[in-house]
């Protein structure tokens, strides 16, 4: 055991820093116009392609390094720190690529994805499939050679931003519904796809639905084979947010230190009562972070995703929501008068944590189910 | 003792649930799409704005219980009016400096005025004040209503709102909040009526806070019978998720959250009128303490309940949140309330 | 409304106070030997019941006074304020009995229930029948004019000091569960009747289990018709803990002074902190208590006992329970060592709070029935 | 990077498992009626109570991820022998203090020593204390160690236990609780060894804190193993109780709470002996803040779930809680601890 990094580890970080302190585009985080920030975040994506940075954890043959999931983690740990902007979420997308893709497939998808010169989204969940995501309606019959797509996807994160879509759909109506579901790489540019932002509790546009009218796929575009789309969701899915995706975990201490110095200016230090509340949003950023490295150190010693991330995410959950519960009773009437900018849109921003990505209630089912408690 | 509402209180519950319900919000985008004076209308013609005016004897027309069932359906019905700062606030603070005519024409609803408080929302400005203060449900009105001090005590001042007030961005959609950042001249203060007694202030104060409590009680019941609504029709793995035992005890846990806040605000509404003015103010107190400790809670807890639909700026639900955050904090957050409780009881020591 | 006195209940309270502080045995707290401790609570139901406060919301032809239920919850509060010994319990027997029993049982059984001459005990429960009491085991056969009864009953509060049980035991086993039950009054003085006290957590003997081997009953002390326990036992429970019993409101009260002495002993209340946790604790009681108001005063208005009466049960679990973790915060050292004697004996005997008399988890249940969930 | 144990961690947690596994206790009643004494001398026979003596090099046989995973097992069976007192507290002193002879007596089992603990009992005590102490985990001592101040800096000092102390009425019914009210006669403290440095009890202090959080961790985790075993066998309504949501989402919080504290507590098993001594302190502070802060509510909603029965004095639930609850409290309960947390956090303002 030990949670310091090996040596090659820390000559890995040791270049990324020096390399972050001199390609992070300065004020890019001033940046408030859309198009412009969409053009910010996918030419860091390409700066970071070329200087390897990647696909740290792919295989080799695929265009990645070939290194362990822990070198993604310190990727994201020092973008975190040095507060580079975010990092491409090419991992998910690829895995799916990779596992399940024809060889010609994966020639003509992999290198784009990983370069940046498309930019991907997930069309899975729907209006009326959100937990229970086989339940998805969206149909693609089959037409001669192309599949004809009908149907409307929410939730469909980056989906304004993006060329391209992993697609679920339903290609089988009569059979059970975890096995009429099928896969395909769409490009979202397609004649009948409308894609619509969609604006959450705090104002900002944070995700997008995507209606798919009579939309043409050609065979050849379907990932696996058929009815087999919910198996690669499910490869998809535990890999959505592994546990080298850790650059939350320095936002929350970003945050934590903004919070603090917002206790700061109001006096509060003063009090054992916020001291006290500050250092317990404190133990509660660290045991989120130690309880991911014990994960990430499960994954690399070979372990496949389980449903210990479940007990990351209720942590991570209840850690952000906690710490925006702090800043509220800091700021009091500041924040609910528009004084302080951008605390109540973030306390709005917390509030979904506990929902996308697996429901709290969803989490502790899944504990449950590894606990062995009867169904 | 009993504490259920007299069969004249239900008939003005059923009449204010009417209103509020034709009139209430289905989702943001009737903020801006309904006539809402026509709203204010009916409410002035039912005579609900007239609650706090008062008859020929100089008693309210309606004691707090009665502001407190009204309060609760505007709150219910999340209505965009301002009724608490006009109808209750205002209102009262004119007729406790015997501006009986001025009142007259809030009820009528011809005119509208608001109430200034001080920057953290804790309580009424006091001027000579010297920063920032806010016009609070200021919607429509033209002045707002505050306090100043003089050789014969608190007096009620009248500033217009036309000069020196920008509009600031309230977490609360449905009320409408001014600010101003600078020190008001004193000239454009108007004195209204006669000074004020110390326990004029501590029955406004406690009317104050049975008001909002009502208010946010309407608030959560609302949200909470929404989500409860939707658990009945929204279908996930084949069974309406509310027979899910997880969402069952949820919506338990908020309602019981909610009740309890409700039986506390019922009595600090009896207790405006009918106790002293010490005991009606820790009553309020009470009352305030328990709603703004649940009110986060059991919103969001109903964002929960509505899952992803529920996160949207389109959807209800964060307008409840919305409303309910800013309840909770306006006359003293649940810290201010507790210590001002600790006060009281902690004395003997 | 008017959360006052009317004149005769302020009347009634006057009289009460008086005659309590008049009557109230001196150090009848003190008193540490069970079998003493035993008799003067015996003593105080044969003296209250001398002064006509036993039975006050009974109907007069059973030897009550027919008030209202108002006038048990003044009794109660006034007694809890006065620190008098614990009031008789003989509301919801009596319930069960003048409801259900013939007229001969009433003659027999009612006047020396009420007297304090006989003491009862309620054998419901059983080991594995607990939360889900129709599933009860101990069975009575019947044997000519007697019925036989064998099995265990489990948390019969009073067992130790009681003369006679109100007993459930399966009459039919080949029918549905709930329809096979039956009603029994029986002495627990009979031969093949063994009681052993439980002891709780806090190392006191809260309450008693039952053993019942081969006891026979005459089938004239059958309550009610054979299978129409579960009915009598709805009843009963039901009117177990009534909107009346409020007298554990004035109990937290009296705690609530003891945990404020004990901050000020310690030097707490110059700390806005705990100055809040114990305004928090007085909110909490408060609460209570209007709820608990709200609840009688629905009763008294004709509403039978429905499902609110969980909303107060929940509150009142919360609000002890959070008391006591209070008092253990302030106490810390001197409560876990030995050195404040009671308070951990307290802590333990709040925890069941949540668990007796329907769990925290049943009530739940009980209010999503109310709020018309799907099952 | 690599946080999981190592092999040979592996096959100790095993040994310890297996030890601590054999004399659990399953009721309380065992407390009583079983031979304690044999688990001592098979926790000497296995080395376990020579962890932290010193091998040639003068390095402690076992780092604090050993101690952390003998501790976890102990806590895990409840088992009453005072494993973190003599073993681990005692014996670190002693070898901090060069006593290298008096630590191998106790590493054999041939004798044992506790720790005396300040009144509060946040930290050991430290003489010339003017008033009342604790003997904590002293079953089968006949002394206790403490700490004096000398012009050479802090000293290990022993202290007879036969005399002036008393049995005290500890909550924990698994470790021996003795009190000495009175201030104890210079006269009676004996020195050991050499003066410690500020380093050593930074160091001893996070060794301390570091295994107390292991143990309740093991406290919590087969709490929480148990209620889950019976949640499977229990029948009520015809159907398992674990099968309903508000049980499982009941253990499922209770799980991921103790999980939490886990990932702090084998931070800080490590940090021991591998970080400078301020950051291993700060880990250690960390881990205990958030054992302390969950471990009564774990416990908790274990009893919770094994209903009427988890109340009663003869089942294991409430032994659980109580090992707890002293856990949480030596060494510094939550309020302690993160208020030293934040003087770090928060020095920079």
């Amino acid at each position: 055991m030990d949670y310091r990094d090996t040596p090659e580890e820390a000559g890995f970080r040791a270049d990324l820093r020096q390399w972050l302190a001199d390609h992070i585009p300065a004020g890019w985080d001033k940046i408030e116009d859309e198009q412009e920030a969409v053009a910010l975040r996918k030419g860091w994506h390409r700066t970071l392609y070329q200087a390897g940075y990647v696909g740290l954890s792919w295989p080799v043959e695929y265009g990645g390094r070939g290194l362990s999931p822990v070198y993604d983690a310190i990727l994201n740990e020092e973008s975190g720190n040095l507060n580079a902007p975010p990092l491409p979420s090419v991992g998910y997308i690829g895995r799916a690529i990779f596992t399940y893709a024809s060889e010609e497939q994966k020639q003509r998808f992999l290198p784009p994805l990983l370069s940046g010169d498309t930019q991907w989204c997930q069309g899975f969940s729907e209006p009326e499939a959100g937990s229970d995501l086989a339940s998805l309606r969206t149909s693609a019959r089959l037409d001669g050679d192309h599949y004809v797509v009908n149907g409307q996807k929410m939730w469909t994160s980056g989906g304004q931003y993006a060329d391209w879509c992993l697609l679920l759909a339903r290609t089988d109506p009569d059979v059970p519904k975890h096995k009429g579901i099928s896969a395909f790489l769409v490009s979202v540019k397609e004649p009948g796809v409308t894609v619509r932002p969609i604006v959450i509790a705090s104002g900002e546009a944070e995700t997008a639905e995507v209606f798919w009218d009579d939309v043409r796929i050609p065979v050849h575009q379907r990932l696996g084979a058929p009815g087999e789309g919910w198996r690669i969701a499910m490869t998809t899915v535990s890999y959505e947010r592994g546990p080298a995706d850790i650059g939350f975990i320095a936002a929350y201490r970003r945050t934590l230190r903004k919070v603090e110095h917002l206790a700061a200016e109001r006096g509060l230090l003063e009090q054992p009562e916020w001291r006290k509340k500050l250092a317990r949003a404190y133990v509660q950023g660290e045991v989120l972070r130690l309880n991911c490295m014990e994960q990430l150190s499960s994954r690399v010693s070979g372990r496949p995703p389980g449903p210990e991330g479940s007990v990351a995410k209720l942590l991570w959950a209840d850690a952000e929501q906690s710490l925006q519960h702090l800043a509220m009773d800091i700021l009091g009437a500041d924040e609910l008068t528009g004084s302080a900018e951008g605390w109540l849109s973030s306390y709005f921003t917390s509030r979904p944590v506990s929902v996308y990505g697996g429901s709290a209630q969803i989490q502790k089912n899944i504990i449950a189910r590894m606990l062995d408690l009867p169904r | 003792m009993l504490t259920l509402l007299t069969d004249e209180q239900q008939m003005l519950k059923e009449v204010a649930g009417e209103i509020a319900g034709s009139a209430g919000l289905a989702n943001p985008s009737d903020l801006t799409s309904r006539n809402w004076a026509a709203t204010w209308q009916s409410l002035a013609q039912s005579g609900l704005l007239a609650l706090r005016t008062r008859d020929e004897d100089g008693s309210p027309v309606g004691s707090g219980v009665e502001v407190a069932v009204v309060a609760e359906a505007m709150g219910a019905g999340l209505v965009p009016v301002p009724y608490l700062g006009s109808a209750i606030l205002a209102t009262e603070l004119l007729c406790l400096a015997g501006a009986d005519d001025d009142a007259a024409r809030l009820a009528e609803g011809t005119a509208r005025a608001g109430v200034l408080l001080n920057r953290d929302l804790s309580g009424l400005a006091r001027f000579p004040a010297d920063g920032m203060v806010y016009g609070w449900d200021v919607d429509g009105a033209e002045e707002a209503l505050a306090l100043t001090d003089s050789p014969e005590g608190p007096r009620v001042v009248r500033v217009s709102l036309a000069d020196g007030f920008v509009p600031a961005v309230s977490a609360d959609l449905t009320r409408r909040l001014l600010r101003s950042d600078g020190p008001i001249d004193p000239a454009r203060l108007t004195t209204v009526g006669r000074p004020l007694t110390p326990e004029d202030l501590l029955r406004w104060e406690a009317l104050a806070l049975a008001a909002v409590c009502a208010d946010v009680v309407g608030v959560m019941r609302s949200a909470l019978a929404k989500a409860i609504a939707y658990a009945k029709e929204r279908v996930q793995y084949g069974v309406l998720i509310g027979s899910f035992q997880a969402i069952q005890h949820m919506c338990a846990e908020a309602y019981v959250a909610a009740e309890a806040a409700a039986s506390a605000t019922s009595y600090a509404a009896w207790a405006v009128d009918a106790l002293d003015p010490a005991d009606a103010l820790l009553a309020g107190w009470t009352a305030k303490a328990q709603c703004a400790a649940v009110a986060r809670d059991v919103t969001e807890t109903v964002m929960q309940v509505f899952g992803g639909i529920g996160q949207t700026y389109e959807h209800i639900a964060h307008v409840h949140t919305r409303r309910a955050l800013m309840d909770s904090l306006v006359f003293g957050d649940e810290n201010a309330l507790l210590l001002r409780i600790a006060d009281v009881r902690l004395t003997g020591e």
